[in-house]
């Protein structure tokens, strides 16, 4: 299969579905001619035009709020925010609008609009361009979360992204944007809620968003090197959560460790770890464990900044610990 | 007052939303006073002649966003008072199916897009709408209702940006009734409300907001030059709330003089101003007026007893619309 | 001792700060004369005047980033945000400006701040004016988080708050304004970081924050007619939390039930069951079980909003089966 | 030009500090071409005259807030090319220990609130500043920079409006560089950026940037009214960058010609104008600034000499200053 890289990906759905239903546009800073600062729409404004590839003044408020009323009124928005971290400055239009528009006025009217934005550390870009912000949004009734994990699952998603009638909130992580992954020549979708075993294996499993399935797939070959077959999965979506296939690896392996890029206090790893408690327990032989970025702001430097996100290294070594029955955290 | 429309019936159509948005409030006010109401709500008594000078103006299919302060544009823009009370009293009937209320009253079959409990929250999806008219070519044209408390969000500033730059036809309603909740106006505005508009090179109108036919008159034009691509429009009207902030502000003397209240109500009350214009321009006989508010007075306070009597949304209700594609979000 | 509302005891301990530290200021919408819509604040405009009782236009970005910067060079806002559900609007102030400035100054500056505002529902406020949204901010390194559940706490916590050099944000439950309880004429201050344990028992640990502090005592009192002895305790902060005394609560009992009024799904309790599961993992008889508010919007009608929090009856229900070894969730 | 200061020593230094950013931005821009430098950054040259002459007419307890394009105000306002390469490079010596970056340098010794990250995000902390000010009866004044692109956040609205009804002593001095990124200012900004601030009852300006003494001239005025709380006002500084948008951009000639960055770099550069306006007035010789651009050279070199010699902060340093109280907030 050909491979493409993530942006490659992305820009392909975006132009697919925009073929395909032309209610559909893009909407954000510097989309158009300059396409993106990452690139990644290079070529859209030249097929679709102005109209349908805007460029917005640096009013994310704004735009966000104009892509709500689009969306209740006929149109299917996707609004570019460059980067995650302004995903604060947006939080009211999304959701106390958006999430709500569907459930206040009794399922009689919708926001179809996808919020592409990213996450993702260790590019040196500082506390206020770096933060993995997915769990605000997870947490707030009426949005869909995606956290694509490559190429692949970038194009999967953000398509199912637009032509679901809930406004999704799709997050890139801005690391992965030039790998390549077997992405399909043919048209495919990716479902919502349904998680992806990226490897099988019987002795732990390893839960991972975004580009932490990597981190996790990198452990799972340190520990195959040591006779630990751990399985790994993505839940490619964390609203919905596909919490059968994870449960039902739970009660397999009876280890669990969970990984993400946000912080970890009161991020998502909390909810998943507390499902798979709740309702695999009596077949845990370890309390499932967490592994988020630090609880600190995400710092310049790098020679601080790398060790804020968990390393394949640090999942494999919390993984033996795990297998060894090591009371980890026990007091 | 200058004669807009030469047609008769359009003058008493005016003239009968007016006094259906008068009787609805009283009997909503009534409702909140006998404790019959859940919650809160927020009169509209005093500026009917806004509501309805603009919305008269409008089609079906054009749009409006409103406010906390909202029932009067709900019937300026064609709604029913059944669905109403229904709403305000959370029954299953309401034209959120209970799950709105006053404050999220929205009616998408006459083009209300809804309430909204966020000062300022609707400018986005306003603004929103009018991009869809432009994108899909149609010849909508939204009006965004907002109060003078609501300059004082920034989103407004950043939608009449790009509203101006992409000259969408949106028309910004600001109903200055001269207070927000306890505050007066000059205590919080700065400068000129209209220059602002003007700043971003929107044409800005003040005008009396307590003159039928002047607001319908300034409306027709303004809409029939959106249209055309001429927007965006920004109108100022001055008017004046009657009642307290919310039904239960009674005692307000602190912030502003019965006098006041007093010169409003007794001499620039638009109801009673346009009543005696009809009856001097022969348009309708006194005897006819009385008849019209006889039923419409029957109207409400059948519409009231039929949402008193209505059954409340059935428990199961509760997890349904929050995803437009899953029943019931929780089971 | 002296009884007094939630309401009193946060007027009396902003007086108190203020007469004790001039740079302790209040800012917020109306404020001032009208000491708030709920009339907290009433009688402070009188003792320290307008200009440390600022009343604001309705901008809650702009006086949220306006108290970080007079909080960076040298006095103490106090910042009202009318209702919680606001917090979306000044995330970006919040979170990315007073929650870094000291990190991102390498230790340099700080912003000495207090954020007071509310949660909370079955108020009949519908969904924009009855969320809790204290989960959002817990997630972000840099805010301390106090959640009082009495007027005790109230007044205890913001006096430290006042005095803390970080960012503090109080959520204060807008239901139990009018509530009593006994608060000390002598001046006291809680530390944070300090649950609270307010009820000893042996069988099962009921934790609970705000007003799920008296839902878990009320469930407490259930259950002891039943001969179940439940400890209840009340962390008062969030950030910072103090693991130590709910982890040995939970050693003790072996059974533990989170409740919280955020919504329950990526919310605070899976933080909180997830390091009871982590470090008591081996003392629990049963997975530490999370009750938090139905992932749903808050719906209007009072027929489907009491049913969307925990109540003591469904805390009880679910202790009594934690207690009788039923395998609950467990699939 | 406009002789305003009589002292020869103020206009040396002037050009002193100009030539001291040009420098220090061509030694950050080869840092990163020579890929030394961690991150991207954003160079100041040709928008020189703007930071000098306003500083210059600034005390060092007189604030200033930054932007992303933030060296030059920096190194006007006093600051060290030491700490400051040292920040570049997330060295520990950094004016924020490395923690900070390019984007988030901050000097509080000489009343530099900090660089900022977001568009707009220091306006509310400049506003604050100002705020302090005046609540504490100081007579400092603070200077908010921003460029055209930050018209568009609606926070300079929300804060403009406050500052005008509390008369801050707060400067807004917006640098329009004639592009936000890849786009051209009139693309995203309607009407006129004066008029949006004297619709708030502001006096403001609009003035050539590249002339040094015309800008300090009028800061001066400026400056001792807002100490007399005659503030806040507004400066439009009309200036242009020489680089990219960030040191990144090179083929930029899709959204700007060739020709025009050449017009501006030979026929209207801030440095070389005040240098020939030294030359004529008999103030230097050609000799004596070359001789203080070798010594400025020479400083420039060794500082970065220094800075990438000097060590990385302890990685024990990620998790301080999280909070002010707490040594490390994950010990
Ligand atoms: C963002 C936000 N801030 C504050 C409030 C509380 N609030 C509700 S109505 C109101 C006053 C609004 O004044 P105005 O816009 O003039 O409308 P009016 O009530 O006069 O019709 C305020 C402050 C709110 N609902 N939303
Ligand atoms: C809130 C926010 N939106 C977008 C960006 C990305 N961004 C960084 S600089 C910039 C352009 C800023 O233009 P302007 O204010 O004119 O400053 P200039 O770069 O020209 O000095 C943009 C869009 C950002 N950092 N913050
Ligand atoms: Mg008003
Ligand atoms: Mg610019």
């Amino acid at each position: 299969m050909r491979e493409i890289t993530l942006s490659q990906a992305v820009n392909e759905a975006l132009a697919e579905e925009m073929r395909r239903d032309e209610t559909v546009f893009i909407i954000g800073e510097d989309v158009a001619e300059a396409g993106t600062p990452f690139k990644i729409l290079s070529g859209l404004v030249e097929e679709f035009g102005t109209d349908r590839v805007v460029d917005t003044p640096i009013s994310e408020p704004g735009f966000m709020g104009l892509a709500v009323g689009a969306a209740m009124t006929g149109t299917r928005p996707v609004v570019d925010l460059m980067f995650g971290d302004f995903i604060y400055l947006i939080m009211d239009q999304l959701c106390n609008q958006a999430a709500k528009t569907h459930y206040m006025s009794g399922g009689k009217m919708s926001a179809p609009l996808v919020l592409r934005t990213n996450m993702g550390a260790t590019r040196r870009s500082a506390a206020q361009h770096s933060q993995s912000l997915h769990a605000l949004v997870a947490h707030i009734p009426g949005l869909k979360v995606a956290m694509p994990s490559s190429a692949y699952e970038a194009k999967g998603l953000m398509k199912t992204a637009i032509r679901d009638n809930n406004p999704v909130v799709i997050f890139e992580d801005k690391l992965m944007y030039n790998d390549k992954a077997p992405v399909p020549d043919e048209e495919f979708l990716i479902p919502f809620g349904e998680a992806n075993v990226k490897r099988a294996g019987s002795d732990i499993t390893l839960i991972g968003t975004s580009s932490m399935v990597q981190v996790c797939e990198a452990a799972a070959e340190i520990l195959a090197k040591e006779g630990i077959e751990a399985e790994v999965i993505d839940p490619r979506t964390i609203v919905p959560l596909d919490e059968e296939t994870l449960i039902a690896s739970a009660k397999k392996t009876s280890r669990v460790i969970v990984v993400d890029e946000g912080h970890q206090s009161y991020g998502i790893t909390g909810e998943i770890a507390g499902r798979i408690n709740e309702k695999a327990f009596y077949h845990l032989d370890a309390p499932v464990l967490r592994m988020g970025a630090m609880d600190v702001p995400v710092p310049f430097s790098p020679a601080l900044e790398d060790i804020t996100v968990p390393t394949p290294e640090g999942v494999a070594e919390n993984a033996r610990k795990l297998m060894s029955g090591e009371m980890i955290h026990a007091a | 007052m200058v004669k807009t429309k030469t047609n008769t019936e359009d003058y008493l159509r005016m003239y009968r939303q007016m006094m259906r948005i008068r009787s609805f409030e009283d009997n909503a006010n009534q409702l909140y006073l006998s404790a019959k109401m859940p919650g809160l709500t927020h009169m509209y008594s005093g500026e009917e002649a806004v509501a309805v000078g603009i919305c008269e103006a409008l089609k079906v299919t054009d749009k409006i966003t409103s406010t906390h302060r909202g029932h009067g544009h709900c019937v300026a823009k064609g709604a029913n008072f059944k669905e109403m009370f229904c709403e305000l009293l959370g029954k299953e009937q309401g034209y959120c199916r209970g799950k709105g209320g006053s404050m999220h009253i929205a009616d998408q079959s006459n083009g209300n897009l809804g309430a909204n409990a966020i000062v300022g929250g609707s400018m986005g999806i306003a603004t929103g709408s009018a991009f869809t008219a432009k994108l899909l070519g149609k010849d909508d044209v939204t009006v965004c209702f907002f109060g003078d408390g609501a300059t004082a969000q920034g989103l407004m500033y950043e939608v009449m940006n790009m509203a101006a730059l992409w000259n969408l036809p949106v028309i910004y309603a600001c109903e200055n009734n001269g207070y927000s909740e306890y505050t007066k106006t000059e205590e919080i505005a700065a400068g000129s409300i209209t220059a602002r508009a003007e700043a971003f090179g929107i044409e800005a109108h003040q005008i009396d907001g307590q003159d039928v036919l002047a607001v319908n008159e300034l409306t027709q034009k303004l809409v029939a030059r959106a249209r055309k691509g001429e927007g965006p429009f920004f109108m100022e009207l001055m008017t004046y709330r009657y009642h307290g902030h919310h039904v239960g502000d009674i005692n307000r003397e602190y912030y502003r003089s019965k006098e006041e209240e007093k010169e409003w109500k007794e001499n620039r009350d638009p109801i009673i101003k346009f009543r005696s214009w009809l009856v001097e321009q022969g348009i309708a006989s006194e005897d006819e007026i009385e008849a019209m508010n006889a039923e419409i007075k029957k109207d409400a306070e059948e519409a009231v007893a039929y949402a008193e009597a209505a059954p409340y949304p059935d428990q199961s209700e509760v997890d349904m619309h929050v995803f437009t594609d899953v029943k019931h979000a929780l089971a």
